[in-house]
């Protein structure tokens, strides 16, 4: 046996599994986007598996609030790009394997030039517009993309857009969910999300990836797999074997204009701003920072906080419902500054 | 016929509870049971989009509903 | 919120979790026994969540094959003793708990005094020695075991030794597997393991451990948990509420005399020794060293290379069924020189 | 009556498949599964110990088996 495989033994040894299984793996480029709970485990075990082509896209930094799940980043690189740091680890665990770093949000823009450089795409990201936005480049460009979800104690696993041997492809994430209002679900940063269900998911993606690579066992292609980490039930949903929708175009990326907790801070020790809370009741009554409080759902019928000159910052948990207000309010009065507070309370918490 | 159904996720909040059970004509369809379920918990309808999965098979809306299928309802999750 | 517990705001923030939930955790005492390939991401989120006092018990070093699904370990780390490398990067990842190495092989002699600094065990072992030593030892100290354990795409999770609310303990690992002939089952290093697998199992095994201190959820006591990453399909076997078992004193410990591959390469250049290989023929013809070729079934027949003087050298796949015959070829003849190759023909590939 | 015996981890290399019908009498046991399977699959029973369940459950020995029953043999796995 060569030397160099000598890493892979153990996997080499599988049944099914041979020395032109591993070299499957050291030719197959893969894409995680997002290098959070999902991406950390799911690329650990990709990059120790030797896939030969590892690409991490992430455009945030590592703050406090995600060590109890991120495991590949340690309190001393908070504030540092989640990419660099991610495959700055992942290439020593793998020194034979390339790590490519995306430092950038995926968009419209720029996801279908990026999905060209990758065989499949893992779905590591935490809100409903980048998993359309994955899910839609992925059946335009024709290639499988391995969804994760998490929340609370509940996940979802899937491969999607799997072409099957008459030509046609395995349902995809709209067969399931045609579309969702995502300010009605809340994420992790509101609702919580036990880490080790991140890292359960996390390692069932990687495994379908490398099930996909090396065509071994059987794909969660046209199913979807629920785990329950409070009883460890889990249940495979059948989808039916082919995709009955039809997706001709990217959903446009929308810019949601946004202020840091620093440039808040600056904002409100100079000119000053108009503070709208847009969180339920029992949130204000925890915790908060002033003004205004008008839940989301309210919004555009009481928005007399309107009516100031000074710029808006509208604040919420996590910066996801503040982000949906301001693309609300924004298509109303398009000309208004409006602003929404990045990462929300969660992130002043941790910086004020 | 009663139908006994399960809530994943949000839907459990939702439904303050892990199973209901919610009463629906005879040979009632997948579709009555939206109507239903929505009209009884309207934050159901507010998220656009939520799987049914009847005996662990997705459910198109005219699908016939039985007593003694075991129907999921299965929102969807956006975490990572 | 204290400072020191935004790191956890997620998981607080779980229905059914709260500060004192973290408090919990903050307090527990976990041994980790085996930091492989259970072991690994059990470590990783235990940490991560505030695991308070986190124990790593391993006698063994870092080796090359170790590193597909062993993600604390790079190649660099090759040679080191897996409890210090792994107590160094997880006091990395989480400098508010306690981790404590434990350099040292649990025996029948020593695992008694160990359990007492622990409130709860997670089984990382790679064999059913191993296995059986720390369930008995749990049974006698009266404390949980969080098991786990795989083999090519199949993995099994289950809580030992729950005392219940009438003061009966939940079934053990004897309970169901009252006994084992060990030479019969192959481990990972013969049958090979999917590096996925080990992750899933290993997270599972945390959750459960999380969800004993704190409380939450439906424990696996009292039912196994089988998962097959082929499918991804799982079921759980209800294993009734109660142990029937009764255990009063631990399995003694049985040293077999190994030698290291340098060892042996010292032994073969200076005064010699007789080689017996006890592994199949398909593994005979696939690679061997030479020496005699008697399968461990036939061994107390064919033992004929006993009349040599020379000390003798059993090897197999891994030393597992090496150290068998060494065992039951001891027990004939106890005045014998004879030795398992110490990692087998996968150690002697790695370094010859 | 025919038995359909699901096999897990190493049963399923001994009995060369992931499923196996076994012919037993009317109101055979678990006992009576044992012995018929070692007879025919001899390293089932050098294994000493591998449990069978019966509709998810752990069976002991004096349970009798009825045909439409999902039985699993689920041998003792080792690593790590």
């Amino acid at each position: 046996m060569q030397n160099n495989l000598l890493r892979y033994t153990c996997q080499i040894a599988l049944p099914g599994f041979s020395e032109a299984s591993q070299q499957q793996l050291q030719e197959a480029r893969v894409l995680v986007v997002g290098a959070g709970g999902l991406g950390c485990p799911a690329a650990q075990y990709l990059a120790a598996a030797g896939i030969g082509t590892l690409g991490i896209a992430d455009f945030d930094v590592v703050s406090v609030g995600n060590l109890h799940r991120q495991v590949l980043f340690t309190p001393e690189e908070v504030g540092q790009h989640k990419a660099l740091v991610a495959c700055e680890k992942l290439q020593r665990q793998n020194p034979g394997i390339k790590l490519v770093p995306h430092v950038l949000k995926v968009t419209s823009d720029n996801i279908l030039a990026l999905l060209q450089e990758y065989d499949l795409v893992l779905d590591g990201t935490d809100n409903f517009d980048t998993k359309y936005l994955l899910n839609d480049a992925c059946v335009l460009a024709g290639k499988p993309l391995v969804y994760g979800a998490i929340y609370q104690f509940d996940g979802q696993v899937a491969v999607w857009n799997v072409r099957q041997p008459d030509g046609s492809f395995s349902p995809n994430y709209r067969d399931v969910y045609p579309m969702v209002d995502d300010s009605q679900v809340p994420n992790c940063a509101e609702g919580g999300v036990i880490p080790t269900l991140a890292g359960m998911i996390g390692c069932m993606q990687a495994n379908e990836v490398i099930k996909f690579i090396t065509k071994t066992g059987d794909l969660l292609a046209g199913k979807l797999l629920l785990v329950d980490a409070l009883s460890m039930q889990s249940r495979v949903i059948k989808l039916g074997k082919a995709t009955k929708t039809s997706i001709s175009a990217l959903p446009q990326t929308e810019e949601v204009p946004t202020l840091s907790v620093q440039e808040v801070k600056q904002q409100l020790e100079t000119e000053g701003c108009v503070l709208v809370d847009v969180r339920n009741q029992a949130e204000r009554d925890t915790y908060h920072i002033g003004g205004e409080h008008v839940p989301l759902e309210a919004l555009t019928e009481e928005a007399a906080f309107l009516a100031s000159d000074k710029p808006i910052l509208i604040y919420c948990a996590s910066g996801k419902r503040s982000g949906e207000a301001v693309k609300r309010l924004k298509k109303m009065f398009p000309e208004k500054e409006i602003y929404s507070l990045e990462g929300g309370m969660k992130a002043w918490r941790e910086q004020v | 016929m009663n139908i006994n159904v399960l809530a994943f996720g949000i839907a459990k909040d939702i439904f303050g509870a892990s199973a209901i059970e919610v009463e629906l004509p005879e040979a009632g369809t997948v579709t009555d049971l939206r109507s239903k379920l929505e009209e009884k918990y309207p934050r159901l309808k507010q998220l656009a989009s939520y799987m049914i999965a009847v005996n662990d098979a997705y459910a198109a809306d005219g699908d016939a509903l039985q007593q003694q299928d075991e129907v999921a309802i299965i929102p969807p999750v956006s975490g990572g």
